[in-house]
């Protein structure tokens, strides 16, 4: 690692504090905001999210390899963290730290994209069934009952198995396809009590038509568990990346993918223990940040604390 | 004099909510709550009718009906001589113009996501009624029509007390220049003195806007200001229905009487000869038969009839109908 | 005089409210006594502190956010409850002093049956066998009017109605047969003809049971066909206090006069409202101020008819207006010591 | 409430026939069959053929389908063609691995999260809590098979205190048939159930904190405590009686989580369960053991919740006794 890596390291670092400074100060404006920030881990959680993003999109900078690159097959294998390395060198000969910075792009951006399909479906699916209900929603969540009767990663081992080499974006939308049903369910209960509400009533009563009620009255209002679900899902869907690929089913080598990369390094992790544990510390660290972020969010958006 | 033909009329309203159902959802209902179950009555343009009832008595779903934010099973309403109950969609969402509602509660009854500027904005932008600057002027206009500082426009409901909320819903029901309004029990969850100030409110606009008024209340002292007809429900069928000011002198109806005899007098000094009804309202899913009353009814003549038979609304003086046997020699 | 049961002064219950945005003084500086045998009605809007008495006395406030500023003072029997050791305390709660509360179905324990929820202060506080307490149960199911109290010990709330669950919570608070009652809005969840029952029982009980009421309501009609004396709140503390029939007759504070003036009543000839500006409902301008941000002075003067300069610079004390016998009649008004400025309204 | 359970049964029957009939058909699409040249190179194509007709492959899809369905009726799950022995014997092979891996994960998640749970929202906002919840935190955002390796790299690879892996010392004790041989299976399973069950009593733990507050702050907890009740009184019988009853969903719940975990533990363990076979039949195109498995984990996890609903219908009085 060259002293402009360490620099480039140093402004990511500096970036996401002033991302969690900027947020701070913004949120500070509304009760809600002043909530979130109550939460003692809310402003850690979302430094270390920030941090990790920024890492993620100046990896080029930070990372002082290619994430491909074998430094030296012969010589430089499972070579413990050094200044050169700095979180050592892999059974291939990679530079771990520049696959970590690297592999954030994948394992964050699918994290946030599978999360996107599956929110997205999960929205759609639950507000219909719990507005209109009736044969809709029994037939709807029939199919979620299916959805959810087994175990998500068989599932997913399942269908990954129509592929030979699975590229991303299909990864993505696999893992989306295979989200949402816990999230319609949600968003069904919060429709069914919403909907019951005397602000519905008033705006059909206006003429609003099921759109615009759905659009504008109820699913503003379902938002808040959304999002919360949605923070907590994209640590799921991390989780499971990991898992997939550990298993040689997720995203194809050599990608450096989180969870990748702690397949390529359990051969050996007795010899070289970090090739396999600094990604796994990384995916708990963003993961328990996207946690109490989360935990953070449900008591910020909480509209029970709205009242007073 | 003729009187002039009524504005609202409800025939015959049923509405029976199903109980639970079963095979997921699609198989036959198992219970039945009949919560309102042949219900009639007009009113008369630029008049109030007070529906009085217990909870459970079928007035909040009889109010709801008629604006068809539920659908009711059978019967016939007309406002201003259009038939709202075959109306297809696009028609009914016309009427709506006509008829409002204002809720019981303040605060459940506005989207806690929306200003009061975008809740009054909607339905103009609904109805194209108008749209910038002249929307503008015409929010400033109804909040000040409902004592509310135009300034409030820029509030959220959680921002707002009670009272000022509940302007916010009178305000947002006007916004569509309505004939017919439905009030769902609207000062009931205000304090006293605020409940005052409202009351005051919806009496002035009534006057100005020459607005015809379904009051649904529990509170018979409320409705006496108010009402110049008053209809009391028991158990979805009206019981009693009568000029204010013979209802209250004269009740005919065992339930109405004790009802009266309820209300707590804010007078020490005032002789009190309450009739306290014995048990509960039964169930609307298991009404007794005969009169829905005779359970619980004081009344020393009651006898068999009263357990099989089940009264019919009528006549027992001008204007006043009560659904009761012994209408003629009342408590 | 007999000596009062329970002596409230100078109460004050502060809550902190959110990061520090302010102090809410939800009570501030009430004193009133309770004597034997007696109903003591206390009346305010929602707000004003009322509820928030009542859990101090037993001590239910929640800490934090709440706590009961030093200096306050709540005696019951000739002992401070707010320097009692938890035992001791516990000794009191239930057993001398108990409480009904405004919502029967949330108050009651979900997953206990109401005859297990009544006999529990009886085995805790008299040590009754199992057996026993369930005799117990069974009679005060009895004695509150239950029906069929031999099988309605085994139900669960669930299934009962409103009416039946306050029941069983009187029967729950009256199983020690304790002197004080305090009834936090007991009948505010109730229909009207189920309120009247309610009503008549605690009559019925106190007559009994001779013990005394704290009736807590909003409902002025309640108060005066129950109680005997009235304590009337208002911004956290008390403005007004007198027998119950001196002060529906004679109300000396302004808010008690507007609210006696605000209420819509069954007895008087109809204001037919909608006769236009001749028959409207007095009301009183404005809103209760908010905990965190009492008004100077009186913190009636913005919404009073009668305001001077006095009220918004002083705040008054509780001023003696007995007609009778002296501090039977006091109210927090500078109109006691300046009746004369009554008649100038605006 | 017996009309209830019968079409809940009907009702999970029928999700379960969904399962399996959306596995059979997706891992049949799937690229690649049981019989590839490069898995079984001297195979000759004559072979490859005869193998094919013998296991029915030959046939169209649905025709393959009906057949299955007729087979499962009476109790046949097929035959495996890489282990070349019904698939119902290496279920029966593989689920007590599982099952006892499960029980013991259960048995520590339970205990352990339910115990710390009450603990921290009895002592909310003190140390304890705020160190234990963030504790919890960080374990339940670990990938599962992540702490597996952690744990193996620790207590298995430097300390030596555990063995490296496999269910069984497969010299000293190939078979659990004497007491030693039970205390070296128990030593084999305690670094995956402990994995597993670590993993899980975190999640347990933030779970039952959040439900136990929720109900402290009802209003039956106040009526508890203005009788005189002692605060552990009130706490523990009026509080935490209905604080159980989410927990009762969360049982439900915990057989996926359970079942999800294994694949991945077992594998991290060469652990002989149900996830490990899954695993090599998903990759293998082992038809009729994707499909078996897929009804008895899709099974386990509709049992679960079918469970759990029982269970709240017997604990939740509102639930058990209809009434008014």
């Amino acid at each position: 690692m060259n002293i402009w890596n360490w620099v480039a390291l140093g402004g990511a670092a500096v970036a996401a504090l002033l991302v969690v400074a900027v947020v701070r100060r913004r949120a500070s404006a509304s009760a809600s905001g002043r909530r979130f920030f109550r939460h003692p881990t809310a402003a850690p959680g979302l430094f270390v999210l920030a941090f990790f993003v920024t890492v993620a999109v100046a990896a080029p900078l930070v990372a002082p390899y290619k994430p491909y690159q074998q430094i030296d097959i012969v010589h430089l294998q499972n070579r413990s963290p050094s200044t050169r390395n700095v979180l050592g060198t892999d059974p291939f000969s990679r530079d771990v730290w520049s696959r970590l910075a690297y592999g954030a792009r994948i394992s964050l951006g699918i994290g946030a994209l599978a999360m996107l399909v599956a929110v997205t479906i999960g929205g759609a699916v639950g507000a219909t069934a719990g507005y209109f209900r009736g044969w809709m929603d029994a037939a709807l969540m029939r199919l979620v009952d299916v959805g959810l009767a087994m175990p998500r990663i068989f599932a997913m081992l399942v269908v990954v198995a129509l592929w030979d080499h699975i590229a991303v974006p299909v990864l993505v939308l696999l893992i989306g396809l295979t989200g949402w049903f816990a999230t319609s369910r949600l968003v069904r209960a919060e429709v069914l009590s919403l909907r019951e509400r005397d602000f519905v009533a008033a705006a059909r009563a206006l003429g609003a038509g099921p759109g615009r009620v759905i659009g504008r009255h109820v699913l503003p209002n379902a938002a808040a568990p959304i999002i919360v679900s949605a923070a907590l899902g994209i640590g799921n869907v991390m989780l499971l990346e990991a898992g997939l690929s550990f298993l040689g089913m997720g995203v194809p080598s050599p990608a450096p993918s989180w969870g990748n990369m702690i397949a390529d390094g359990w051969p050996k992790i007795a010899v070289a223990p970090w090739s396999a544990t600094f990604p796994g510390l990384a995916i708990s660290l963003v993961v328990m940040a996207l946690n109490a972020v989360g935990d953070a969010l449900r008591d910020a958006l909480d509209p029970r604390k709205e009242a007073v | 004099m003729i009187a002039p033909p009524p504005l609202v009329a409800v025939q015959d309203l049923v509405k029976h909510f199903a109980g639970e159902r079963g095979w997921f959802g699609l198989g036959q209902p198992r219970a039945v709550v009949r919560a309102v179950d042949g219900v009639s009555f007009e009113i008369p343009p630029a008049q109030t009718l007070g529906l009085v009832g217990e909870s459970g008595s079928g007035k909040t779903t009889t109010g709801r009906a008629i604006l068809r934010l539920v659908e009711p099973d059978r019967g016939r309403v007309t406002v201003d001589g259009l038939d709202v109950l075959t109306l297809g969609p696009r028609e009914l969402r016309a009427l709506r113009r006509r008829m409002q509602i204002v809720f019981q509660d303040p605060y459940g009854s506005l989207n806690p996501r929306m200003t009061v500027r975008q809740m009054l904005a909607e339905p103009l932008a609904i109805h194209r009624i108008a749209t910038g600057p002249d929307a503008e002027r015409r929010i400033a206009a109804l909040l000040e029509e409902v004592g509310l500082d135009p300034g409030f426009g820029r509030s959220y409901p959680h921002e707002l007390s009670g009272g000022q909320r509940q302007r916010v819903g009178i305000a947002r029901a006007l916004s569509v220049e309505p004939q017919f309004l439905v009030l769902d029990e609207p000062v009931s969850a205000l304090d006293v003195s605020v409940q005052a100030q409202v009351l005051n409110l919806l009496a002035e606009l009534q006057q100005r806007r020459r607005l015809t008024y379904l009051f649904i209340a529990h509170d018979l002292a409320v409705v006496k200001h108010i009402a110049d007809e008053v209809a009391v429900m028991y158990l979805g069928k009206i019981v009693e229905r009568a000029p204010a000011l013979a209802l209250y002198a004269a009740p005919r109806h065992p339930y109405t009487t004790s009802l009266l005899s309820a209300v707590p007098v804010p007078d020490p000094t005032a002789q009190r000869n309450r009739i306290v009804l014995s048990g509960d309202v039964p169930s609307p899913m298991h009404p007794p038969p005969g009169c829905p009353f005779h359970p619980r009814c004081p009344h020393p003549k009651k006898n068999d009839r009263c357990r099989t038979e089940p009264p019919a609304l009528r006549a027992v003086a001008p204007g006043q109908l009560a659904a009761c046997h012994f209408a003629e020699e009342p408590l | 005089m007999t000596e009062p049961l329970l002596r409230v002064r100078d109460l004050k219950t502060y809550f902190v409210t959110e990061q520090g945005s302010g102090t809410a003084r939800a009570v501030d500086g009430v004193s009133f006594d309770v004597r034997p045998g007696e109903t003591l009605g206390i009346v305010g809007e929602s707000g004003c502190g009322k509820t928030v008495t009542s859990l101090s006395i037993l001590r239910l406030i929640p800490e934090p956010p709440g706590h009961i500023r030093p200096g306050s003072f709540i005696e019951f029997e000739g002992r401070n409850i707010l320097t009692l050791e938890p035992k001791e305390l516990r000794a009191v709660r239930g057993n001398q002093i108990a409480m009904i509360f405004q919502e029967p179905m949330t108050s009651l324990n979900p997953v206990f049956t109401v005859g297990d929820q009544i006999a529990e202060a009886a085995i805790v506080h008299q040590h009754l066998s199992r057996a026993a307490a369930r005799r117990r149960a069974i009679e005060m199911l009895q004695l509150v009017g239950i029906p069929d109290p031999e099988e309605r010990v085994d139900h669960y709330p669930h299934q009962m109605s409103g009416g039946m669950r306050q029941r069983v919570m009187i029967a729950m608070a009256l199983v020690c047969h304790p002197k004080l009652l305090i009834a936090d809005e007991p009948t505010t969840a109730l229909d009207v003809t189920i309120q009247a029952q309610i009503l008549e029982l605690l009559e019925r009980l106190q007559a009994e049971l001779g013990m005394a009421v704290m009736l807590i309501t909003h409902d002025l009609g309640v108060v005066a066909g129950t109680a005997d004396r009235v304590v009337v709140m208002y911004a956290g503390q008390v403005v007004e206090q007198a027998p119950t029939v001196e002060l529906f007759a004679h109300p000396v504070h302004p808010y008690t006069e507007g609210l006696l003036a605000a209420v819509p009543r069954l007895d008087a000839p109809s204001l037919s409202l909608r006769t236009g500006g001749r028959g409207r409902l007095h009301s009183i301008p404005g809103q209760v101020p908010a905990a965190t941000a009492w008004p100077d002075g009186c913190r009636f003067h913005p919404r009073c008819p009668y305001a001077w300069d006095r009220c918004r610079a002083e705040e008054p004390p509780l001023l003696d207006a007995s007609q009778g016998d002296a501090g039977t009649h006091t109210a927090r008004c500078w109109l006691v010591t300046e009746p004369q400025r009554r008649t100038r309204r605006p | 409430m017996i009309a209830w359970v019968v079409r809940r049964v009907a009702a999970s029957v029928a999700i379960i026939w969904a399962v399996v009939t959306l596995t059979f058909f997706v891992i049949h699409a799937a690229r690649g069959s049981p019989f590839l040249p490069e898995q079984s190179q001297s195979v000759s194509p004559e072979t490859l053929d005869r193998l094919r007709r013998q296991f029915g492959l030959d046939r169209s899809l649905p025709e393959q389908y009906v057949l299955y369905l007729r087979n499962l009726a009476r109790g046949e799950l097929g035959e495996s063609f890489v282990l070349r022995r019904p698939v119902a014997d290496a279920l029966a092979d593989a689920m007590p691995h599982t099952f006892f891996l499960a029980l013991a994960a259960l048995l520590i998640d339970f205990t352990a999260g339910l115990a710390l749970g009450i603990y921290q929202a009895v002592r909310e906002r003190s140390v304890g809590d705020v160190v234990l919840g963030n504790v919890a935190l960080f374990v339940n955002s670990m990938p599962t098979f992540w702490l597996g390796l952690v744990l193996l790299l620790g207590f298995a690879q430097w300390l030596h205190w555990f063995p490296t892996g496999g269910p069984s010392d497969p010299v000293l004790c190939p078979r659990v048939d004497s007491l030693p041989c039970l205390l070296d299976f128990f030593w084999h399973l305690t670094l995956p159930a402990l994995t597993l069950g670590l993993v899980g009593a975190a999640g347990t733990a933030r779970f039952q904190r959040a439900a136990m507050l929720e109900v402290i702050r009802q209003e039956y907890v106040r009526t508890a405590r203005a009788k005189g009740l002692r605060e552990g009184r009130v706490l523990l019988v009026h509080a935490l009686r209905n604080a159980l009853l989410p927990f009762i969903t969360l049982v439900g719940l915990a057989f996926p989580f359970l079942l999800t975990g294994a694949v991945l533990v077992e594998t991290v363990y060469s652990w002989p369960g149900m996830g490990l076979l899954a695993v090599r039949a998903i990759l293998q195109r082992d038809y009729y053991v994707v499909t078996g498995a897929a009804l008895v984990t899709s099974a386990m996890v509709v049992l679960g919740s079918l469970m759990a609903d029982l269970l709240y219908a017997v604990a939740d009085p509102r639930i058990r006794v209809r009434g008014a």
